[in-house]
């Protein structure tokens, strides 16, 4: 048992970082930590970013080989997530690299893969996701989307929610029901693929607390969908996406992202006053604990991939612990900021004349209404403790 | 002890209660708050019909004669609607340190004019240095003459956008954070010298960033005496404490309710999520919560009403430090409850949690009130 | 709306102190609060302290007039429940004159009334309750003892569990099944009064984490009860257990008792080198506030029924918080004893050699040990909170 | 990175994990804690025979020659079985201070007999007015000739009933709570002058309070360099807080799992208990509780491995920390999820509860290492 990297593995976290002060300028940094996130197309300076990790072939480490990834052993990623949020690297959008792709390389017909793999890759085409409805909200399964077929086409109707991106994205993957008289909810649905710009759909954007633009409305009205875009067998939609669900452990957590949330939350401190506050320092500290236990669960369940092992009921954790300490870093922010933590002006008033009060105030405050989305989005906390009641302790 | 209200304090909370569910429904409300001003100056204009702009006023000075427990009441009542027009300021800030520290020309000058609704008002009091420490000060303002020049900077000046009068908070003496050497000033918001930066705040009210230079005032400008003014400004911020402690209590009410009624009809896994014992126990727990807020906003005004003192003060923090925390708790879970539709903007849960987050921190959050309780 | 006594408050008051200063010298006092409480027969102060109790018409205050109570309002009973438990007085148990006489007083026979009021006020005659069974316990109307009828007595099989002070009593009041086939299982309990004399009866001690005997195990072997012992109707007996529940508020949220637990903590905690602790001090002033919140709960409950209402919705609380505000107190009272918080010498050691460590050190863990029973007994939290989200909340 | 155990790990500690297993039933340590001596002398030979008492040795010492790692896998077993022989005080405690600061003469002396098992030590170290300030030292030693007289008072000193040799930490020279001028001593526990008040503790071990008047120690007597002891004894406190720690992380694990099995079995209201979503939802906070513990053990044993400096001393402060509050967490919630069962004595579960509550406290609680961790 030891800690320390190995030789093979310091060398990686050198080149990793070599690469990122190479591509990733100090300018670029200080701007993607005190700006408000944006929506949308990348940046100059991000798009610059993301050609770069094409270009070396970083953009999809975790995909197979075959498809572009980098091959990277689990602590390579490890390495790979730690550095890239220390230095707010921009992330690729998960929904094509992360949430889709796995179903396209496993289940997909080798035209599918042709056709999405490489734009996802090299940051080309953003998706979105069409699982939600409006009426099912953590009970997936009983959406009611309908499609079906006419000729060569499916033919869709009705309205998915909290469709985060649609009004960016050039496409959605998005379960529909092909059969509505299966035994089980769960056996008739489709797993199609959309063009956003098919007649019929419509997005009406829903304003996340703050007036916040990044989820929506989605309704699909005799949307025609050509039956070579759906992913593998009909019916069988549901086992495609439930299986993307276990896929994808690593960085669940969020550790690297809370480690830097907190570091600045400490600046913050420091900054505003609390440097002498015992009863505020105790609870940085608390919270760093949390942290660092929750980087060793990580760290365990990493090894275990690592090992060739399934991940242990350790990693079932990693979400709920994830989004409390995020959201908990959030809390602190607030009452570290003092009365700077209640301006919120629109964003193009501090483009025009500056941030009001400290650097980070605003971001942090949005940062702190949209984190509550962490522990219902996905799965909310509760499910996920269903879920470990029921896996892993067996009730 | 007595728990009961009497005919007046419940005539008062009957009429707030019913212009909240009448005249202020969500959509209303969320209009009003997109509009240029943030807030209705019908409604202003109706407040001041029905006698609420003059509540803490003696009826000597032309109010209604109220104090804590009438102030409570109808702050717990526009806290359910989530009223936006800028009493605390006007009425509860500007209004209290006139009030208590206003000589009579002063009183005669102003408070008419409060309680009539022709005037608004803010206090300047924060700045960015000082945190919760209301002695913590580097406005200063000096002699010359008879006159004084006030210079120095305020940050989120509540109703700053709308005041005709400012009052400001500005050391005449002393180190920076010394309890004398305070001082308070009457200052004209179009006076030369002052500028201010508006915006909206995240709980949709207004404020401003206010920069003094070199601002010319005559010696009839000071409220109160000069260089004792802390003691006024405490009383008033207690006061005003009180008060959005109260709307919190309000907001609590129907943010526990408002999540049990939607637990009752919201269907998932083919029953009603009420059902599931979690999240009917962390109902329970919110309704405990805003029970416990409810308890000690009854104690905190009733000391208060007793009169002004370390017990009042004692209680008065007690009582922000409870709301504080219930507040957090009662509004992230109400989010919670409500799923994907308590993170909208369109429904009403995610702004009372917004506006409970905002009280937490106004005049002091939960550690600065906690520590003020321990070393009373 | 205001918190101060009236006039005749305050003579009461003044007249609750005086008697307190007459009958419970500051020698007692200083015992009561520095040993570990002892279960059984009271001492001599405390035989004393009750018979000046009789003698003054104050031992069950709460009673009606007609049987030897006081005719307090419930201001009057908050005066006195403060004032005894910031002298350390010692308290009446709460079997006979809390739980058993209302049952008596509503519901039993003028025989019973007369045979058993009255050594109950006057402290003579201990009682012990048989509700709890093995295998029944949050679940109490499952429970299994029978009572079967034979001639003019019952014979009672069946086994009670968690009996308090069952080794001390003189009786117990018991709830038995006499009908099996009733349809609902709340339909065929009877109330039975039964002598812990009677043959058939034999008694287990089952100690208490530390070794502390309090409650036992009973066991009913053809214990013969005559008919004239059942209180009230047959098969009604459920009613009568569960009105009582609901009969008695006063009092539930220990609110002075966590009072004095908490002005000794601070005093402990300056003894102990915690004065400069700033994170200490902190635990122990939201404590207060949160105490302070329940008795401003409990006062505005005691003000409804002052005011003739029925308890409002605020007094659900009450069992639950001042539970968990005790038990908090248990902990942080350990916290603040450091390593004294460890030795754990028999009672006779401590007599015989004096205490180790501070003077209530071993009260304290002791303390802190029997008071996890208090979220478990007399039905759990949990349970309270399934009634207020059932009976309160409507859910 | 490597989360694995060699060979020799895993044979370790699958032989304590037998014998906790097989000889160290419930019952069976129930009635060894209410003898007389408090443990069995018999399993204290088992221990010494399967070479545990030499695990921290050097091989040159005639030790095992392992580490922190080897320690924790054997503790977590030993409180798997709450085992109450006096390992911690004589083997970790007296044990490392001699490891660490002895001359060849006093380690050829004494650990020959601690890894033969014919010797039992003790550390006394705490006194009444330092709660778990190392330094806080009112005993003293004071030259006289070649020797020393050491004088005063030692609370709650583990094994003190059993303990041959005593190690006692006094100050030679500089105030009460100087960092230098702390020597250690070893004590003959039969020397004259010493004197012993004997208890058990509330988790069944056996402690003394002991006073020394005017103990005439010879120059051998000193352990380490005078003045110099506070780092020997910080280093010995913390290989021995890890190992308790791990010691309680293998209570949490028998807590969770046993209230996951009582409550599948145990029924209510027609059901078993564990399919109460509250109830579930709290064995999944114990679960995660038992598991983040376990993460941090492992990173405290792997730093203290590395050697003994900031990092170590941070990770294992940062462990107990988690300890503390996870260990409360999940042995009050194992009691109250047993219900009635939970609080009695004759189930174990009360009994890991106890000794979760002692661990907190031992070498210092929550607030106290929190406190070093944002020290170091």
């Amino acid at each position: 048992m030891n800690l320390e990297l190995d030789a093979a593995d310091r060398d990686f976290q050198a080149e990793v970082r070599a690469f990122i002060d190479a591509h990733w300028p100090d300018a670029a940094r200080a701007q993607a930590r005190d700006t408000v996130a944006r929506e949308g197309r990348p940046s100059v300076v991000e798009r610059a970013w993301f050609d770069a990790l094409v270009a070396r072939g970083w953009s999809v480490p975790h995909w197979p080989a075959a498809h572009g990834g980098a091959n990277w052993s689990p602590t390579q990623h490890y390495i790979w997530a730690r550095e890239t949020a220390h230095a707010d690297c921009p992330e690729m959008s998960p929904f094509g690299s992360r949430m889709l792709a796995p179903v396209l390389y496993t289940w997909g017909s080798p035209a599918q893969q042709a056709a999405h793999l490489p734009p996802i890759r090299e940051a080309r085409i953003t998706w979105c996701q069409g699982y939600s409805e409006p009426g099912a909200g953590s009970d997936l399964a009983s959406l009611t989307t309908r499609a079906v077929r006419d000729g060569d086409h499916y033919v869709v109707n009705g309205a998915k929610t909290w469709t985060s991106g649609a009004h960016h994205a050039d496409w959605m993957f998005c379960l529909v029901r092909t059969d509505p008289h299966a035994r089980k909810k769960q056996e008739g649905i489709s797993f199609l693929l959309i063009d956003m710009r098919s007649p019929g759909i419509e997005i009406r954007p829903i304003l996340i607390l703050g007036e916040q633009h990044t989820v929506n409305g989605v309704t699909l009205n005799d949307v025609r969908v050509p039956l070579a875009n759906r992913v593998g067998e009909e019916n069988r939609g549901w086992t495609y996406a439930k299986g993307l669900l276990t896929h994808e452990r690593t960085g669940i957590a969020g550790v690297a992202r809370s480690q830097v949330a907190l570091r600045r939350l400490r600046y913050l401190a420091l900054a505003n006053g609390l440097d002498d506050d015992d009863v505020f320092a105790t609870k940085l500290d608390e919270l760093e604990i949390e942290l660092l236990a929750l980087e060793m669960t990580e760290l365990r369940t990493l090894a275990t991939v690592e090992g060739g092992g399934a991940p242990g009921p350790e990693s079932s954790i990693l979400k709920i612990k994830g989004t409390e300490i995020a959201q908990r870093i959030d809390d602190l922010v607030i009452e570290a900021l003092g009365y700077y933590a209640l301006p919120y002006p629109a964003p193009q008033l501090i483009d025009n004349e500056g941030p009001i009060g400290p650097m980070n105030a605003v971001p942090a405050i949005r940062g702190m209404l949209y984190g509550r989305a962490a522990s219902i989005f996905g799965g909310s906390n509760e499910i996920q403790k269903n879920i470990i009641a029921k896996a892993v302790l067996g009730l | 002890m007595d728990f009961s209200f009497s005919e007046e304090q419940t005539l008062l909370k009957d009429s707030v209660s019913r212009f909240v569910h009448n005249d202020y429904e969500f959509a209303a409300r969320q209009k009003l708050v997109k509009s240029e001003l943030g807030y209705s100056r019908d409604h202003w204009r109706t407040f001041a019909e029905l006698g609420w702009l003059g509540v803490p006023f003696a009826e000597k000075d032309g109010g209604y004669g109220g104090g804590p427990l009438e102030t409570m009441l109808l702050m717990e009542e526009f806290g359910k609607g989530l009223v936006v027009e800028p009493y605390v300021p006007t009425v509860l800030l500007a209004g209290a340190l006139l009030r208590i520290a206003g000589k009579s020309a002063q009183k005669e000058r102003y408070l008419p004019r409060i309680i009539d609704g022709s005037l608004q008002a803010a206090f300047a009091f924060a700045e960015p240095q000082g945190r919760f420490n209301l002695a913590d000060l580097t406005t200063t303002a000096k002699k010359d003459g008879e006159d004084w020049l006030l210079e120095g900077y305020k940050c989120v000046v509540l109703n700053g956008p709308s005041a005709d009068l400012l009052v400001v908070s500005a050391r005449t003496t002393g180190a920076q954070r010394a309890r004398t050497g305070v001082s308070l000033f009457l200052v004209d918001a179009s006076a030369a010298g002052v500028s201010r930066r508006d915006y909206p705040t995240v709980d949709a009210l207004r404020a401003s960033e206010i920069t003094f230079e070199n601002v010319r005032l005559g010696k009839d400008a000071v409220l109160g005496r000069v260089g004792r003014a802390l003691p006024v400004i405490e009383q008033a911020i207690d006061e005003a404490t009180l008060a959005i402690g109260a709307e919190a209590v309000g907001c609590m009410e129907v943010l526990y309710k408002a999540t049990v009624e939607y637990c009752k009809t919201r269907e998932q896994f083919g029953q009603p999520i009420g059902k599931f014992q979690v999240l009917q126990h962390r109902m329970v727990d919110m309704f405990m919560e805003y029970e416990q807020s409810k308890s000690l906003m009854y104690m905190a005004a009733m000391r208060m009403a007793e009169g002004y003192g370390d017990e009042a003060k004692k209680a008065v923090s007690a009582f922000k430090v409870q709301v504080g925390k219930s507040g957090r708790f009662v509004g992230q879970n109400a989010v919670q409850l409500h799923g994907g539709m308590g993170m909208t903007d369109e429904l009403n849960v995610g702004h009372y949690f917004k506006r409970l987050t905002t009280v937490d921190t106004l005049f002091g959050n939960v550690d600065h009130h906690l520590r003020r309780f321990g070393s009373l």
